[in-house]
C-alpha cells in the first residue's frame, strides 16, 4: 500500500478520506490554511502543514506548496477531495512529474472531461446523447457568445468551462439581459476556478439531474455503481440528493449506466467518476458533464451498495483490479442526503458565519453524519457554506425520509444559522414524499412556509411561551446586574450551572 | 409578571406566575423550562408535552425556531405596551433603513448611487462571501443615501453598508 | 399502528425506542427522574412527565407510577427497554390488567425465563443442554446453598435469579469463602433488583459467551438473527460483542439458532428475546439464561442482518406477523460493539462522574453511535455506567476492527473519565485481533499496559511535550492573576476566546 | 523557562522559548499548541506531526491521555528542582495517605477498624455507586486512622473517608 497520503483539501471531505486511510493504516498528511488550524483534518491527521493564509488563492490552491510539502514529508500519493485542485489537469501532471501518486484520473482524461466543450465533443464521438450548446473550442468571447445564443434558443443556461456546483451558472431568458449575466457569471467563475471562461447551453425545462457513479480501473476495467437523484437544487447547487431515483426503473438504470461507462471509456477512465446526465419526463437523457472526482454526494451511494467509493480509489490508485464485477453490484434499501448549509433560510440563504459554541450530531440506527464542525469551531467566510452531509439509509424511500425527520429534528448547530429548516419544510413536502420533483421544483413551486403571505402557524402559543420565558429571563437578568448581589439566588437554576462552569 | 406576546397579529397574554407556573391566556400551565448546555436552545416541558426550541434575539423581536419553524415573536411587557400605545402607538414607521452587512465578506459591487430612488427587493449591495455572490436587497421602496462602502472593499458583520429613507 | 407509546426507561436505550417510535411516525412519551430533567429522552419525546427522585427505587421502578401516567396520557403501548421493568412478571401483567400493550413477550414467558431456575428446569425438557447447578426451586437459604456447593464442585459462580448484566453474580473458589461472596451478592442483587436470591452454578472453563437473538411472533413463526460473541466481560459485565462470532462456523450456528429457537417456543415466546449460552473449546454449548427482553448489544446484530430489531418488535406486539422468514436473513460483514462507561481504566475502573463539558462523537462511514450524552450534560452516580455505544460495521472482521480503532481515536468525551483507553488497548490485541479469547481473557490475560511492570512508553517525549506547556500555561496564567492588567496580552491566543465567548 | 520533565525514570528537560519553539533535552522543535474548545483536549502540531491529547491535572503529577495511552508525567520548575534537591531531595515520602472518595455514592461497608494494620492491596471502604459496589483499596501498608465515615452514609466526591499511616 501507500507509504503515506496527503489530503489536498478541507472540511468534511478531507476528514472522510482521512478516515478511510485511516481504516487501511496508511499514515496521513493534512494541509490547513491559516483559517484552519482548529480544523477536525489538521486534527485526525497524522501530520499537518501550514499552507498560507486564508483565501484558497493562497492556500487551498498553491498547487507548488502542496506538490513541495508532499516531497519534503515522503507522501507518496495525493487525494484532492473535489472542488480546489481535484480537476485541474496541471495539478494531476505536475504529481505525476513529482513521482506522486495523483488518486483520480490520468491528467488527459481530466482534461477531456474538464472542459466541458472538449467532454462534449469526446462522448458525441461515443455516440453519447448531448444537451445542444456551444460546442466549439473554449475561450469565446461574449461577442461570440452573444451571436450564437439564438442558436440554440432561450431559455438557455451560461456555464463556467472549469466549472462545477453552480459557481459561474447562470440562466438566461433573453438576449437583452445576457451581457450582464455573462459578465457575472465570468467573474464568479473566476473568484471559484480562477478560470473565468464560460459556454452556453440549452436549458431542459422539466429535467430531472441523473448521475451514474463510476469505478474504473487501470486494467480497462470499469462498472457502474447505480444512480443518484440531485433534481434538488438551489440556484444550481444540489441541496438533497437520494439513491436509486423515485423516477427510475431497472431498465433504465441498465441503459444509462451502460452508456455511462462508455462515455468514460472514451477518455480511457481510471479511478472513480460520475456522468451528469438530465432526463426529461419521457426519460430520454442527455449528457452534461462528467466530474472527474470523488462527489460530493457519493455517501448515499455508499448506504445503497455497501462499496466503500474512497477505499475503492486509493485501492485503484494503488494498482489494484476492481473488487467489484458489475454483476456483484446490488442497490438495498434506499439513501438521502441532505446537506447542511451555513445559510439562513429565512433571510434569502444568506452565509451565516461565527463560533459554533454547540453541536449535537443525530446518531443511532441508519444514520450517518459527515462532517468537519463540532462544538467550539469557527465557520469563515473563507469557504464553501457546506458544514455538514446528513445521510440516512431506509429499508424503504418511505422509511428513509422518515429517518431523515427524526435527524433533523435531532440534530442541534448553535452559533451559525443553518438551511436544516429548509430540509424539514422538504421532507415534509408531499411532492417531494411523492417523489414528485424536476429541478426547478426549489425555485418555481417551494418556499419556506413561515415566508408565505398565508402562513400556517402550528404552535404559535408554544412559540409564544418560550420567546416570553426566555425575554422575561433577560430582563431578569438585567436587574440583576444592577442588584448585583441577589444574583445568586435567581430561581432560574438553569444560568447558574454553566455560567459557573466557565467562569 | 404580565406580557403581552405577539405573533404575526395573534396576541397572547402571557403571565409569569412563578418558577413552575405560566398563565396564556388566562389558562394556567405547569411549566418546566430549562437551557441546553448554557445555550440559546431551551427545553420546555409545558403541561407534559416536551418542546425544545432555539430562541435568536432580533432587533426587535424574537425568532423561535420550533419543530422545523420559525416564528417571529414580540414581547411587551404590558405595563409599558399600555403606557406607550396611550403615548400613541407606532412611532418609527418608515423610518430610516440601514443596510447592515450579515456577513463578513468582500463588496464585488454597488450598483446603486446616493440619492437614487429604489424599488422594494431592488439589489443594493453585492458581497461575495463563502464564494458565493449574495445580491442584497432593499425591504421597501425609498431613496439610497450614505453609501459607505466600495467595491473592492472588505466588510465585517453588521458593518453599516448604506442607508434607504 | 398504536396511538401513543411510553418508553419506560432512560439513557440510551430509551433514546433508541424513541428513534423507533418516531421513524413510525407514533407519539411518545418519556418518563424522568429528577436527576434526567435534562436528558435525552426527555428532550426527544413528544412528552414528558416527572416520576419522582433520583433513586431507581422511587422513580424507574415505580411500576404503579407509570402505568398510572400511561393511562393518563393515553398511551396504548409501553416499551421497558432493558433492566428496570424490563423483565418483572408483575410489570407486564400489570400493563395487560390496565389494557395496556407490554411490548414484550407474555408475563408468563418472562416469569418462567426470568427465574434463572424455573428456566433451566424449563429448557431441559425441551432437551437443551444446561450448565450444572441449583436447579430446584428458588428462594435456597444460605445453608441449602452451602450444603449444595461441593456437589457441583469449585469454582462454581453465584448469580442472581432475578439478575442479568453481572450484578449479584460473585465466583467462589471454596467452600470457605463463600458465606462472604453470598452476602455480598445478595446485597448487590437486593440493590440492582429488589430481589436478594441467588443459585449456583458450575463454572464452564475457557467458555465463550454466545448467545442468539430471537425474533418471534403471535402466530407461533419464530426465527434467529444469528449469534454474538460477548465473551470480553470484566467482572460479568460485557463490554465488546460482535457478531458474527469469530469462533463459530455455519453449521455450529444453524445448530445453536435452531436449540434457541426451541427453548423460546418451550414457553411459548413473543417478540424479541435471547438465549445465552456458554460455549466450551469444544464447541460443546449450553444453555445460560434467557433474556426476555431487548439487549444492550442488540445493534451488532442490526448491521449485520438489516433487521431493525425495535421496529420489529413493535410490529410484533402490534399483532403484525414476523417480516422475516428463516431464509430471509443473511449475515453480511461484521459488526463490533465497544460500550464505553464512565469508568477510570487507570483507576480500578471505578465510576466517573460529574458534567460533560464537550462531547465529539465519531461519525461517517460505518459508524453508529447510540448514547444519550452530548456536551452539558451531567452524568449522575445513580445509574448505570454505561454512557454509549459505538458500534462499527465493516466488510470484513478485519475492517471492522481497524474502523473501531479510528472511531475510538476520534472519540472525544470531557468532564468524565471513560473506558475508551480499555478498548483502544483490546483492539491492539494480538489475542482480540486472532479472535483468540474466551470469557476470563480480560481478568486472567489482559491488563492496561501503564499498569504493567515492564510498560512500554510509545511517545515520551510528546507527552513530555503535551505536560510541560500545560503546566507552563498554568503558572503564567497564576502569575497573571497577580499581574491583572497584563491578562489580555497573554501570548496564548488559546486561553483568550473561549473564555471571552462564557464570560 | 526550563523545565525538568520525568516520565517513570525517564528525564527531559523541556525549555519553553517563545510561543512557537519548544526544545526538548536540546533539540529546537516548531510547536503549534492549541486547546479544543477551551477544554483540556490538546492539538499540538510538533515539527509537521500532530498530535491530541487529554491533559489532567493530578495531586502531584499531570496524566496524559495520548493516542489511547496514559502518561503520568512530572514537571518541576528546573531552578527549584535545583534548590529542593540542595536542600536535601524527597520530603514527604512515606506520609500520611488520605482515602477520598473518587465519586459520589454510598458507603457500603468499612471492613477495617481505626488502629488496624492493613496490607497494600486490602480494601478499605465499599462504596455503592452506578449500582455497582467497587472496592477502594489500600496503596500501601500501614495503620487505618481517622475513619470519617460509616456504612449508610451518602458522601460526596473527593470527601475525605480515612487515612492510613
Amino acid at each position: 500500500m501507500f507509504k503515506k497520503i496527503l489530503v489536498a483539501n478541507r472540511g468534511e471531505i478531507a476528514v472522510r478520506i482521512l478516515r478511510a486511510c485511516r481504516e487501511f493504516g496508511i499514515p496521513t498528511v493534512a494541509i490547513f490554511s491559516e483559517a484552519d488550524r482548529n480544523a477536525l483534518h489538521v486534527r485526525y491527521a497524522d501530520e499537518a502543514y501550514l499552507l498560507g493564509p486564508a483565501p484558497s488563492r493562497e492556500s487551498y490552491l498553491r498547487a507548488d506548496k502542496i506538490i513541495d510539502i508532499a516531497r519534503k514529508c515522503g507522501a507518496d500519493a495525493i487525494h484532492p477531495g473535489y472542488g480546489f485542485l481535484a480537476e485541474r489537469e496541471a495539478f494531476a501532471a505536475a504529481c505525476m512529474d513529482a513521482g506522486i501518486t495523483f488518486i483520480g484520473p490520468k491528467p488527459s482524461a481530466i482534461a477531456a472531461m474538464g472542459d466541458k466543450m472538449t467532454a462534449r465533443n469526446t462522448v458525441m464521438a461515443a455516440s453519447v446523447p448531448v444537451v445542444p450548446g456551444t460546442e466549439g473550442k473554449g475561450g469565446m468571447t461574449d461577442d461570440d457568445l452573444l451571436a450564437f445564443a439564438p442558436k440554440i434558443g432561450f431559455p438557455l443556461l451560461i456555464k463556467a468551462s472549469a466549472g462545477g456546483g453552480g459557481k459561474g451558472m447562470r440562466e438566461v431568458a433573453s438576449l437583452e439581459e445576457m451581457p450582464a449575466l455573462l459578465a457575472s457569471a465570468r467573474r464568479e467563475a473566476e473568484s471559484a476556478f480562477g478560470d473565468g471562461n464560460v459556454y452556453l447551453e440549452k436549458l431542459v425545462e422539466g429535467a430531472r439531474h441523473i448521475e451514474i457513479q463510476i469505478l474504473a480501473d487501470q486494467y480497462g476495467n470499469a462498472i457502474y455503481l447505480g444512480e443518484r437523484d440531485c433534481s434538488i437544487q438551489r440556484r444550481h447547487q444540489k441541496l438533497i440528493e437520494e439513491a436509486p431515483s423515485p423516477f427510475m426503473d431497472e431498465e433504465l438504470r441498465q441503459k444509462m449506466g451502460t452508456v455511462a461507462v462508455k462515455a468514460a471509456q472514451s477518455v480511457e477512465y481510471v479511478n472513480a467518476g460520475t456522468i451528469e446526465f438530465l432526463v426529461d419526463k419521457d426519460k430520454n437523457f442527455y449528457f452534461l458533464e462528467m466530474n472527474t472526482r470523488l462527489q460530493v454526494e457519493h455517501p448515499v451511494t455508499e448506504l445503497v451498495t455497501g462499496v466503500d467509493i474512497v477505499a475503492e480509489q486509493i485501492r485503484i490508485a494503488r494498482g489494484r483490479q476492481l473488487s467489484y464485477k458489475q454483476e456483484d453490484v446490488h442497490l438495498r434499501g434506499h439513501a438521502i442526503e441532505c446537506r447542511v448549509n451555513a445559510e439562513d433560510p429565512y433571510n434569502g440563504f444568506l452565509p451565516s458565519t461565527g463560533l459554533v459554541t454547540l453541536s449535537i450530531v443525530p446518531t443511532g440506527p441508519g444514520v450517518r453524519v459527515d462532517t468537519s464542525v463540532y462544538s467550539g469551531i469557527e465557520i469563515s467566510p473563507f469557504y464553501d457554506p457546506m458544514i455538514a452531509k446528513l445521510i440516512v439509509w431506509g429499508e424503504t424511500r418511505g422509511q428513509a425520509i422518515l429517518r431523515m425527520r427524526r435527524a433533523l429534528e435531532e440534530y442541534r448547530i448553535v452559533g451559525v444559522r443553518t438551511n436544516i429548516p429548509f430540509h424539514q419544510t422538504m421532507m415534509d413536502s408531499p411532492r417531494f414524499m411523492g417523489g414528485q420533483y424536476d429541478t426547478r421544483f426549489v425555485e418555481e413551486r417551494f418556499s419556506m412556509p413561515e415566508l408565505d403571505e398565508e402562513r400556517v402557524m402550528h404552535h404559535p402559543e408554544i412559540a409564544a411561551a418560550f420567546a416570553t420565558l426566555v425575554a422575561h429571563h433577560e430582563a431578569q437578568r438585567s436587574s440583576e446586574f444592577v442588584m448585583r448581589n441577589e444574583r445568586d439566588t435567581s430561581n432560574w437554576k438553569w444560568v447558574g450551572r454553566w455560567e459557573r462552569l466557565h467562569r | 409578571m404580565k406580557y403581552v406576546t405577539t405573533i404575526d397579529d395573534k396576541e397572547f397574554t402571557v403571565e409569569i406566575i412563578d418558577e413552575r407556573h405560566i398563565s396564556i391566556n388566562d389558562k394556567m400551565m405547569e411549566v418546566d423550562f430549562q437551557s441546553i448546555s448554557g445555550q440559546p436552545v431551551y427545553s420546555m416541558v409545558i403541561d407534559g408535552k416536551s418542546y425544545e426550541a432555539y430562541v435568536y434575539e432580533g432587533e426587535d423581536d424574537w425568532q423561535v425556531l420550533l419543530l422545523g419553524r420559525q416564528y417571529p415573536v414580540k414581547v411587551e411587557d404590558e405595563r409599558e405596551k399600555r403606557l406607550k400605545s396611550a403615548a400613541g402607538g407606532k412611532a418609527q414607521a418608515g423610518g430610516e433603513f440601514q443596510l447592515k452587512s450579515p456577513m463578513p465578506g468582500l463588496v464585488v459591487a454597488v450598483p446603486v448611487e446616493e440619492g437614487q430612488p429604489v424599488e422594494k427587493g431592488q439589489v443594493l449591495v453585492i458581497l461575495e462571501s463563502m464564494k458565493m455572490q449574495n445580491e442584497l436587497k432593499s425591504p421597501r421602496a425609498g431613496k439610497v443615501e450614505r453609501i459607505k462602502v466600495k467595491a473592492g472593499e472588505s466588510v465585517e458583520q453588521k458593518q453599516t453598508l448604506l442607508s434607504v429613507v
